[in-house]
């Protein structure tokens, strides 16, 4: 018969101030079951798990009830206690009645208590049923996958690589480099993009540890972790990249002309095309939307012009398949539409741009060479208004939160411009100038002393056109009065916004995504990397707006989870899984449909003792199994059973209140 | 001994039903879902004493509850300690109203196996404080065959009052034990005779009675000799029939739940919280897990296996342990088979198989 | 609608079961682990009270909730019963809760067909970061069981002390 | 609606070309007008195999029996039969190429009182929907009606909670628990069904009102998207109880709600409770 042990926690006050502990040390004792009830004020720490341990050994317990705060919190504590007295961690159950009593039902001490008392004799009941468990390990296989070839991808797959693990690195784009190749320089310290970020893409290129797979989506992700199976689509680049040598020939001779996404439109390249100088792998690939090969069949040029014969207007996507063991997820962000500032003329007026149009422009490889000009006439602007926070921190037109980088950035741009044009002049329209990091509020000071620049602080209600100049109006709080500016030109500090793939491809991999579409991590603040799946990390701007300091670092520390995982041949996995029954299992397969992670297959058993005759039955791969249970609701004989949630236990706990 | 004889009509057979009902914890037929069930009535209105024997279940739950209380446990730390079940339901001194003689016959049947080796005491209590009232059918019903078994259905006195319907709307009525008799007493039958609402019957009675019954006999479209049957069956165990005749057999128990003689049951506990509550309750041979054991062995994992013992247990086992057959002709469980099959027909079907 | 008849509680299927004076509702909260659980906790450690009628049973998926756990709760201990789980898409394993949420409506209907009334089983879905909507789902199921008076299902009388 | 000769005439055929070991039909009881489900193995016996309106049993139920799980079977099948063949099918418990299904155009099947079944006149699917050979060559095209609300569904909806409590707890009480109703249900094949399991806390031995709401509650809840409504439950209890009324209700709320099509129609589909679309109605959950 059992024998159990119930230890109820005063957790100091925070039970004992509204929950009679030896009331329900009393009640606990009444249980037929229950052979040892006491009750202590810190069960989590050392003495009192010490007298766990103990009474395991003088009472020959059978199984183990906490009666403290959540099983989220302290499970694993008690569990080891357990272990360290000799018993199955499994066979412990911890009845919640701190944040399900003693917290929330502080006004009604009697209540509290009787219903503490319940949490414990439903706790007890369902301990009577546990089961000892045991871990179980699953082999690992030793590969990371990197979604993303921004700055974080590269990070991350550069780190891991550096361990010697094997890192399959997909990038959506022709080349690796994200938003951090538009950049021209970085705050807060003024250092070149392209110089800091470039070296880093040969790396990856030209790491021994690294596959590439450039212009690729990750189309599947099955499995669990250590062992996924990722399947990857390589789209058709037209262009054979074992044989091309990048001499560039084809898109210099290539006759259409489309927008360059790169320069954000300012300019055109050709169908086929390197993204930029810069790219890794410099190898073009024809952009078949517009290529009139492929849409109608005339041109053929590039193919003509290719000495080495690397164009096949013919080749199609292909599908290749990965093992895998871990995932960085690092597909960065997008910037925010500004339209809906209809007030602003967004879209009516040529001269209101968005930062990173600035940006592309300042840059010495931009399409205006360096020198930023005014997109209607050409001119070079003098007056030039930065208006913060586009999107961001508005609950109205845009999205509630801060995109943290715009403040750094536009101090950046007064600089540029500053740099850039003799005797201009920058005004700044900002709600607040958010500037925590190392160096950042000194740079910022630097920049407003350097360049001189207005900071106004206030939204601008309106934008209009007197002549070919821009007038902003706008308040400026400090001093209570409308202000009005007159410029050449206005840039929008778009905010920063997920990726627009990241719910598609939060749902294909399994992870959680918040209502802006950000993959939710494991925990804010104690597990920022991790997913909730098992072995999906999360690096950059996937997960939040994050400057490049911090993604690098995040991007290092998911390395560093990953290297983790694959720290050992095989890893250790929550026994907590299903069984079937085979006696019971009618083999209706319905359990194999609804399983979410595909850890249910069929064998072949025979009809009875000693039969010739085959009938199927479910059986579960227990490394995939992640144990949720929906094969054992939809069990109609019952057959599939849950380790530490099966019917048994749940309907003591049901029957015990 | 004389023969106590009495005649009515219509009204005042429903007159003496009243009175039954009003004066007695009664139970009669009541319909529900067109089918009848002996259930307590406060009303005549509620029930059909004459209710037809195709559509009406056994009155047997009345003496062996499809489901009783055992006992009740409570279980905690004091131990666990048995408690008084609930007072039985059935125990108090009642009548029966509406009960077929087939289905009487059946209780007459199982009084042996109830005072066996082990007496049951609430079965026995319940018995002797029962009085059943029967009306005789008129009429054999499609799968009825009561005539062809052991007992004397003309003069049975398995129920204490039989009713037979005379011609000319002339009722007997006839106390057949003398615990019928008493009750006929208590239910004033003096009095009902002054008042002129029932009448000592006449010396034609008894003729009109047998022709009731030589008229109800020639109706049965299913005859066999049992004795014949009997010794048959006693010799064929190994008889590949069983496996024909069970063939159709879909295993749905309805034979052995609805049957008048059936007394297998099964043991089960419920329990909430430190509460527990033991029930006794009926269960099938037919059912497949009958006979499976706690290691694993079931010796009738197979159809056939269990019809044969269904058969043999009714026809011939029951019979030579207490010489009788645990088969009333009654027919219910051919009638409410889903697929039809008939015991009748199955014990001739495996009788035939017998090499002469 | 509430249950009273003469001013006395009775239950609302079945008016001829009248609630004792003191009457409390017994209410079984069967929450997932990685969403509701997680918001309950919240709604303690943000010390947001709300009715101690609630016996809350973890489980790993609101998809792990088999209909019978709902109809084996109202026949023995309680007279209500509330399952939450993730919101939709929100599921810890991808897709339980849109399996659960057919299971659920369908249960819930049945049971309303079959003479229950439709508050005696609710459902939520509380993520883990809505403490205080916990607290108001348990508020609300709490007054709507105490409105529909004691649950006497047929196994309870056997039961009774 | 009489096939006998064209049924006695292709079993004959497929016992002639060696194609199975046993032909599924219907014979005469022999006592009476009702007919009872016959399982020929004897080419010589095709002769009692008949098929007219009163041939009622759905005979998939034989399928699922350990004497014919793994037999070459003939077998006559209606539209609802096909219908639960389809889910059988579906959910593996028959070998499709065991099966010879005779299909038969359905004009629906009548009571023991002659009377044509409820469950047939509101038939939306009368023609088999897998089937190896028609008794009449191909399907009639025949109009069948459109799904329609049962009659005694709405009547009870119509009641109030009191009502439709006191309705339910007389079905209830009025179930003897002898369990007649599964066990003639061809989609209740489970090795044990899980009521019946002793080790199982869903364990209701006693035949108390409390475990027969248990059992046909959790039995109609296995059922729901799976019910072909052949009624054979119906048919097989002693108590004459209107199951129906649960399997309708759940088939009509699946129906409404996730507008999913009846029971075993396609092959392949599970049913309601296997799938899910992300638009299924969230409006009752808070």
């Amino acid at each position: 018969m059992a024998r159990v042990g119930v230890f109820v926690c005063f957790c100091g006050a925070n039970i004992a101030d509204f929950v009679d502990v030896p009331a329900v040390v009393e009640e606990a004792k009444r249980i037929r079951e229950v052979k040892f009830a006491i009750d202590y004020k810190y069960m989590c720490s050392d003495p009192g798990q010490q007298q766990i341990r103990d009474a395991i050994v003088q009472h020959r317990l059978t199984s183990i009830v906490v009666a403290a705060c959540s099983p989220r919190m302290h499970e694993k504590t008690f569990r080891k206690a357990l272990s360290d007295a000799g018993m199955n961690p499994y066979l412990l159950e911890v009845a919640n009645i701190r944040e399900h009593s003693s917290w929330v039902h502080q006004k009604d001490k009697k209540a509290a208590t009787a219903k503490a008392a319940d949490l414990v004799r439903m706790a007890v009941a369902k301990s009577i049923a546990n089961e000892q468990l045991h871990e179980i390990s699953v082999p690992v296989t030793k590969r990371a996958l990197v979604i993303g070839g921004g700055i974080a991808g590269i990070q991350a797959a550069l780190d891991i690589a550096d361990a010697r693990i094997p890192v399959v690195l997909v990038e959506k784009s022709p080349s690796i480099g994200g938003k951090m190749a538009q950049l021209d320089e970085t705050f807060p310290t003024l250092d070149c993009s392209q110089c800091i970020l470039t070296p880093k893409m040969v790396d990856v290129a030209s790491h021994p540890y690294i596959e590439l797979i450039p212009y690729a989506e990750v189309l599947e992700l099955d499995g669990f972790v250590g062992n996924y199976k990722a399947k990857i689509k390589k789209k058709a680049s037209y262009v054979n990249f074992k044989t091309c040598t990048g001499c560039g020939a084809c898109w210099q001779k290539c006759p259409v002309k489309v927008p360059n996404e790169y320069n954000m439109g300012i300019d055109k390249r050709k169908a086929i095309y390197t993204p930029f100088p810069q790219a890794v792998p410099n190898k073009p690939v024809i952009d078949a939307r517009y290529c009139t090969m492929l849409t109608k069949g005339k041109c053929g040029i590039c193919s003509k012009v290719c000495e080495k014969g690397s164009i096949d207007y013919k080749m199609q996507d292909e599908i290749i398949e990965r093992e895998i063991g871990a995932v960085v997820v690092a597909t960065g962000y997008d910037l925010w539409d500004p339209k809906p500032y209809e007030e602003y003329g967004v879209g009516r007026f040529k001269d209101i741009i968005t930062s990173l149009e600035f940006e592309r422009m300042v840059s010495a490889n931009g399409p205006t060479n360096g020198v930023p000009v005014r997109p209607s006439d050409g001119k070079i602007p003098k007056n030039v208004v930065f208006i913060k926070c586009i999107g961001s921190r508005d609950e109205a037109k845009g999205i509630e939160y801060c995109s943290k980088i715009c403040c750094m950035y536009t101090t950046k741009h007064t600089i540029l411009l500053h740099h850039k044009v003799h005797g201009s002049h920058s005004y700044v329209f900002y709600m607040d100038i958010r500037a925590a990091g190392k160096g950042y509020e000194e740079f910022v000071k630097k920049a407003q002393v350097d360049t001189g620049a207005t900071y106004l602080r206030g939204r601008v209600s309106k934008i209009y056109k007197k002549g070919d100049k821009l007038m902003v109006r706008g308040e400026d709080a400090q001093i209570g009065q409308v202000v009005e500016v007159e410029a050449d030109l206005v840039v929008l500090a778009t905010a920063v916004v997920p990726n627009k793939d990241n719910p598609d491809l939060a749902r294909l991999l399994g992870v959680s995504y918040d209502k802006y579409g950000y993959m939710s991590e494991a925990h804010p603040k104690l597990r920022p990397v991790e997913t909730a799946k098992a072995g999906i990390f999360l690096a950059g701007c996937t997960q939040a707006p994050k400057d490049i300091p911090d993604t690098v670092a995040q991007a290092s520390a998911c390395a560093a989870k990953v290297c983790g995982i694959f720290s050992g041949d095989t890893m250790k996995k929550d026994p907590m899984i299903s069984t079937v029954n085979k006696e019971f299992c009618s083999g209706c397969q319905n359990c194999v449909k609804v399983c979410p992670y595909g850890a249910i297959v069929t064998e072949e058993v025979p009809m009875g003792h000693g039969s010739k005759e085959m009938r199927t039955v479910a059986k579960i791969n227990e490394g995939v199994c992640q144990g949720c249970g929906s094969c054992v609701a939809v069990c109609r004989s019952m057959a599939i059973s849950l380790a530490g949630f099966t019917d048994p236990q749940i309907i003591n706990e049901i029957v015990s209140i | 001994m004389s023969v106590e004889l009495f005649v009515t009509d219509k009204a005042g057979l429903t007159k003496f039903y009243e009175a039954i009902i009003s004066k007695n914890e009664t139970y009669a037929p009541v319909e529900k879902f067109g089918k009848y069930d002996f259930k307590r009535v406060s009303s005549l209105d509620a029930c059909n004493p004459d209710a037809p024997i195709a559509q009406t279940l056994s009155a047997k739950p009345l003496f062996f509850p499809r489901s009783a209380k055992i006992m009740k446990y409570t279980a905690d730390h004091s131990g666990t300690s048995v408690k008084e079940t609930d007072e039985d339901s059935l125990a108090g001194k009642r009548v029966i109203l509406g009960m077929k003689h087939c289905d009487a016959r059946a209780l007459q049947v199982l009084d042996k196996v109830y005072n066996w080796d082990y007496i049951d005491t609430d079965y026995q209590r319940r018995r002797e404080n029962t009085v059943i009232i029967s009306t005789r059918c008129d009429k054999a019903g499609t799968h009825c065959f009561c005539t062809s078994l052991d007992y004397d259905v003309e003069h049975s006195d398995a129920m204490d009052v039989a009713i037979v319907n005379g011609t000319d709307g002339k009722i007997f009525i006839e106390p057949r034990t003398e615990k019928g008799k008493n009750f006929l007493k208590e239910m004033n039958i003096e009095q009902r005779i002054s008042n002129n609402e029932f009448q000592i019957a006449d010396e034609t009675a008894p003729e009109a009675i047998k022709q009731h019954y030589e008229a109800f006999a020639a109706s049965f479209r299913l005859k066999m000799d049992y004795k014949e049957v009997n010794a048959k069956l006693s010799k064929i165990f190994d008889s590949p029939e069983f496996e024909n005749v069970s063939a159709n057999c879909i295993s749905c128990n309805t034979c052995a739940f609805v049957c008048p003689t059936c007394h297998c049951f099964k043991i089960s506990d419920e329990k909430v919280k430190d509460t527990g509550v033991r029930y006794k309750s009926y269960d099938s041979c037919n059912n497949g897990y009958f006979t499976l054991m706690a290691g694993g062995h079931n010796p009738r994992p197979v159809k056939y296996r269990r019809w044969r013992q269904r058969t043999l247990h009714k026809f011939v086992y029951y019979k030579e342990r207490f010489g009788e057959n645990l088969c009333v002709g009654c027919g219910k469980c051919t009638n409410s088979c889903p697929v039809n099959i008939s015991i009748f027909e199955v014990v001739n079907q495996v009788s035939e198989t017998v090499p002469v | 609608m509430e249950a009273a008849v003469n001013n006395q509680l009775v239950s609302i299927e079945k008016p001829e079961i009248v609630a004792p004076p003191d009457w409390e509702p017994v209410i079984i909260g069967i929450l997932c682990n990685w969403c509701s659980y997680a918001g309950s906790d919240l709604t303690g450690t943000s010390r947001i009270q709300y009715p101690p009628n609630i016996r809350i049973i973890r489980v790993p998926c609101s998809s792990r909730v088999d209909p019978w756990f709902l109809i084996k709760s109202l026949q023995t201990t309680a007279d209500g019963v509330l399952v939450s789980g993730c919101h939709p898409g929100d599921c810890h394993y991808i897709s339980g809760n849109y399996y659960a949420r057919r299971r659920f409506l369908v249960t819930k209907k049945l049971l309303n067909f079959v003479g229950f009334h439709e508050n005696r089983v609710q459902f939520s879905w509380v993520s883990a970061a809505e403490g205080p909507k916990f607290a108001k789902v348990v508020a609300k199921v709490t007054e709507d069981i105490k409105k529909l008076g004691p649950l006497h299902l047929y196994k309870k009388e056997n039961f009774e002390k | 609606m009489d096939y006998t000769n064209q049924i006695r005439e292709i079993a004959s055929k497929l016992f002639a070309e060696g194609k199975i070991d046993v032909f599924v039909g219907y014979r005469m009881t022999g006592f009476d007008e009702n007919q009872v489900p016959a399982l020929i193995r004897d080419p010589n016996e095709v002769s009692k195999l008949v098929f007219t309106d009163k041939s009622v049993f759905n005979l998939t139920n034989y399928l699922k029996q350990d004497h014919t799980r793994n037999k070459r079977i003939g077998l006559v099948v209606k539209g609802c039969d096909s219908r639960a063949l389809n889910l059988l099918l579906t959910e593996s418990q028959v070998k499709r190429e065991n099966l010879h299904i005779v299909g038969i155009p359905c004009k629906g099947v009548v009571d023991e009182s002659g009377n044509k079944m409820q469950n047939c006149i509101e038939c939306i699917f009368p023609n088999p929907v897998v089937f190896d050979e028609m008794v009449d060559g191909t399907p009639t095209g025949s109009e069948a009606p459109s799904y329609q609300v049962n009659t005694d569904i709405r009547n009870i909806a119509a009641m109030n909670l009191v009502e439709r409590r006191a309705c339910f707890e007389e079905v209830f009480e009025s179930c003897i628990r002898c369990n007649a109703c599964r066990h003639s249900c061809p989609m209740c094949y489970c090795a044990k069904c899980c009521i019946d399991q002793e080790t199982s806390t869903l364990y209701h031995g006693a035949n108390t009102t409390s475990s027969a709401f248990h059992a046909l509650m959790t039995w109609s809840l296995h059922l729901a998207g799976r019910c072909v409504d052949c009624r054979n439950c119906e048919k097989a209890c002693p108590s004459h109880l209107p199951l129906h009324l649960l399997h309708k209700w759940n088939e009509q709320v699946i129906y409404e709600n996730f507008q999913e099509h009846l029971a075993g129609v396609h092959e392949g589909d599970r049913g309601a409770f296997y799938k899910y679309n992300m638009k299924d109605p969230d409006d009752f959950i808070m």
